[in-house]
């Protein structure tokens, strides 16, 4: 295992170290837990959001917490989903008296703590305390069905930090945040692919194997394997490849939309722009209106080389949102 | 029975199973999951096994609830919260009480199942710790039931989740990560089932050696 | 050879047309030259800044064209320098009337194009084309020396272009922006690693091989080897050799200074984090202050997992600068 | 005597060398380079062959001059400007000629390194180019001085730059890319010398075959 850390056990307490330290003037650490806030939090009166999950996703969540999107980020051990402790504490510290809305991805971790978070919350019957959850399900590559788990949470959560942010932001109330968070859930999808696997550092080897000549598709952000597994094809092919399932989910025609090219960690970024151009043309052809464009590493699988796609169909609401402000280490616009 | 002494022993006995076991089931995460089973298991049992040092005087709800929030604030994942829920359940059921009767364990464990079906919404198939836990659990209840004792029924449990855990090879996951790979999880066994086959060996081999 | 692309030959072309429909509010590309220029391009008035070198360093140096950094960036081939005719390009296009700086890492063969691209537009004796140039040397890898080709520019150069581009966008004339960017360079220091090599996409292999256990020190940003190879050490360990070598090389007791933790493009943003907390205990132990702090990828080497450090040591009229506004696509701030 | 048209067919089986050659050029330099100087001249010089189709009826100037923009506007690197200099600096020597004689050659030679060292500085000794032409532009003078005709100075020039790449092994790069190495340079020979030495030969080559 080639990394760079010290201690697989203290990877994540040093990592969060290290990001208060670079971003003093956007994020502190509650003492003693792994939870970001603002650096002025609670915001008096506004609405608060949370997000968070396994760490190794960097920048999510942590890097987004900031003016116009998050108020906190709960960073669980890498991959693994953090507990309900930390997450009350990460509730609690943002709560501005406008309500408290969790971002979650759906896994059956992530929902089960946060759900336990919640119940702590109740129970300890904070008055001034209203909380509220959305659940982001953008992964295309599993069907969905209600007698399974249902589809994943990747990259497209954070098309719901940006927007949901900025309603927040605008001061708008807690059941509207929550509305508007939905809304981009629903018209929200996404699918990735991998040309290599990545390693946890506490299991010190890759999660896979992949051949010379191999890829993964259809897979999460956790080092998982994907929905099969396939020859290596060139970039415009596999671009098509997940443009069309994410196009075959809901209907795009005539709609303007949102793209997100999201580097999983150990790609160039010369791919990924070579992957946008794809994706430019395929929407082009299919007379679907690129409003505005993200290429990055937003959520990432540690170093895995890979890449998703992800498409956010828009209406004159959330292209206001979209194009308002923000301000967070890792998103910045004016 | 089982006293609150002997509770934190067989407790602590399933922390060190657990780190034996860490990279096996962290490499059966790793092949269709997120590789972290192991890992996660770990972080949690051995903090409780620490906080139970101080703990063999306590009774026996207070030895489990104690287990479980620190699995809940240390584990994370899945596995974290269904654990965590169990223990609390279980120990709901002995609140207050230094012995564990047979009929208490037939309630602890019968609770223990509902918490986690309760938490995460499965059923028996769908490849999870639950397809090691209800075989066990049923053939558990029916084996006090016939006045076996709770050495014979712990062992048929074991078995039975050993069973279970078998069984998991044979389907594909509709719960947890797994099921993202569909049909591709076949074949392998669940790490969930697996971790609690080993529990439920850890608390059999515990009775069967005492006697 | 694992990559998402099509072709080798035309990665480079397929990845300015990627970046031009990502952000054709910040670029636009001259037609028929690998050059992006600001979308608004020529700025009245305004001293131009352009940089450029071989292609791979993505988001250098295309991501920061924009208001605050450059106007013009110049893309050769993967890690090959710049032909002269498209810098000429460049200049012609980016000029504005207050004169052009180009800033350049200094690489011979960088050296040389630019050098060539200055005597083109002096033999087309342009009127209106005042035209400067600083060399950027910032790895303190390789010892100094009047008879080698000396430093090379690496990470630390996107400090120039937001700090010499602060000082464009402030309306300071060209002697004075291109006496900035001395400022900058002369109080700038880098240093590198990598735990692995990377692949140019036409050579199909990589660039070196290392042991499981082994990384190279001292490297460049061209998937080189370095000045050493040594077995891995810790996050720690590594962080600590880099920032002694810098430290040993300017004075920088007493002072403040920013700090960058660079990405070579295949390291998780998490270990980047690591080293950056490392860095801020070695800092604080030795009185020096830091001032601003950027993490991530600036000035990568295609999927080669590595860092660099940089450090620059600031005055008060480098801070200010360094605090404007910016906006472009790969670094923006209020 | 090489005239216009054989001069064109010269460069054009450059072009073709330097494909044949382009992997080992480039292993040469992932050494000690960036690993790209194969790549660098194979882009450079199919340009360049390409270009030349229509001008073989155009002086040795033009040839040798489209020659060195071509290569100075497809080329980049390191390489580039310096070989984009040497041929128009030959260029320069034949402006307007349809026949190159052997003080041309001389000249043009001349010219080409004289070129070389303005615009990269470097110096013999330094692990570049420069190794392998300095020499071979030495002999190539003193052969032709004695009367020994074309085609001996150059088979003596392509030798002498033959042992301009083995030398280059053995000291350290001083100049270029390589030069960031220090000592590690040592022991492998330099790309743009190997280059060199493969242009040289062809001549030679080229030289022999028509006799
Ligand atoms: N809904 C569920 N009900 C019961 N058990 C579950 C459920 N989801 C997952 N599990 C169990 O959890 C195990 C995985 O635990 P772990 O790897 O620690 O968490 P995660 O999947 O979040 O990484 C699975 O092997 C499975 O047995
Ligand atoms: N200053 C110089 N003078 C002469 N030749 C040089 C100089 N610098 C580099 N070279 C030659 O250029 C070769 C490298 O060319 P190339 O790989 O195409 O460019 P780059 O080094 O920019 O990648 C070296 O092997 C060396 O022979
Ligand atoms: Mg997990
Ligand atoms: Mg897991
Ligand atoms: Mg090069
Ligand atoms: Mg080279």
């Amino acid at each position: 295992m080639k990394k760079l850390i010290n201690n697989p056990e203290l990877v994540v307490e040093e990592m969060l170290e290290g990001i208060v330290k670079a971003h003093p003037n956007y994020v502190k650490q509650l003492e003693g837990f792994n939870v970001l806030v603002r650096a002025n939090a609670p915001v008096k009166g506004k609405v608060a959001l949370i997000s968070g999950g396994g760490s190794g996703h960097e920048p999510s969540h942590g890097g987004f917490v900031g003016k116009g999107m998050l108020d906190g980020a709960v960073a669980g051990a890498v991959f693994t989903s953090p507990t309900p402790d930390q997450i009350f504490e990460a509730i609690k510290a943002v709560n501005g008296g406008a309500g408290v809305l969790s971002i979650i991805k759906n896994y059956t971790g992530d929902v089960m703590n946060f759900e336990m978070a919640a119940e702590m919350a109740e129970m300890e019957g904070l008055e001034d305390l209203e909380i509220a959850s959305v659940v982001v399900d953008d992964d295309v590559a599993v069907e969905n069905s209600t007698w399974t788990t249902g589809r994943r949470g990747i990259a497209g959560t954070v098309f719901i930090h940006k927007i949901a942010g900025a309603a927040a932001e605008k001061g708008m109330s807690l059941r509207e945040v929550k509305e508007v968070a939905e809304k981009v859930i629903a018209n929200v999808r996404s699918m990735g692919m991998s040309l290599t696997p990545c390693t946890v550092p506490a299991a010190g080897k890759p999660s896979f194997t992949l051949g010379e000549n191999e890829m993964e598709v259809g897979l999460g952000i956790h080092g998982e394997p994907g929905t099969h597994r396939d020859e290596i094809k060139t970039a415009d092919e596999i671009t098509t490849h997940l443009v069309d399932k994410i196009l075959a989910d809901i209907d795009y025609s005539n709609s303007e939309v949102a793209v997100m090219v999201n580097g999983l960690g150990g790609t160039p970024i010369m791919e990924l722009y070579v992957i946008n151009k794809k994706v430019n043309e395929i929407l082009a052809e299919k007379g679907i209106k690129i409003y505005k464009t993200l290429v990055g590493n937003y959520m990432t699988s540690l170093e895995m080389a890979g890449a998703s796609i992800t498409l956010l169909k828009l209406d004159e609401q959330l292209k206001e949102l979209l194009d308002a402000a923000a301000d967070t280490p890792a998103f910045t616009q004016f | 029975m089982i006293d609150h002494i002997r509770l934190v022993s067989i407790i602590q006995e399933i922390a060190v199973v657990i780190k034996e076991n860490k990279e096996l089931l962290t490499e059966l995460d790793q092949a269709i999951g997120d590789g972290d089973h192991g890992i996660n298991l770990d972080r949690g049992f051995s903090a409780v096994k620490e906080k139970l040092n101080g703990l063999q005087n306590k009774d026996c709800g207070t030895i489990l609830n104690t287990t479980a929030m620190t699995l809940i604030s240390k584990v994370g994942g899945a596995s974290g919260p269904l654990y965590g829920t169990a223990f609390m359940r279980a120990g709901q059921i002995v609140a207050g009480k230094t012995q564990i009767t047979e009929e208490d364990a037939v309630k602890m464990f019968d609770a223990a199942i509902q918490g986690i079906v309760l938490r995460g919404k499965a059923n028996k198939g769908d490849k999870t710790m639950l397809d090691a836990l209800i075989p066990a659990f049923e053939i558990f209840k029916t084996t006090i039931e016939a006045n076996e004792g709770l050495n014979t029924a712990a062992t048929k449990a074991a078995e039975a989740a050993k069973e279970g855990v078998e069984y998991t090879k044979t389907i594909a996951a509709k719960k947890g990560r797994a099921s993202y790979l569909g049909d591709r999880s076949i074949g392998h066994q669940d790490p969930g089932a697996t971790s609690t086959y080993l529990i439920l060996k850890v608390v059999s081999d515990f009775l069967a050696k005492e006697n």
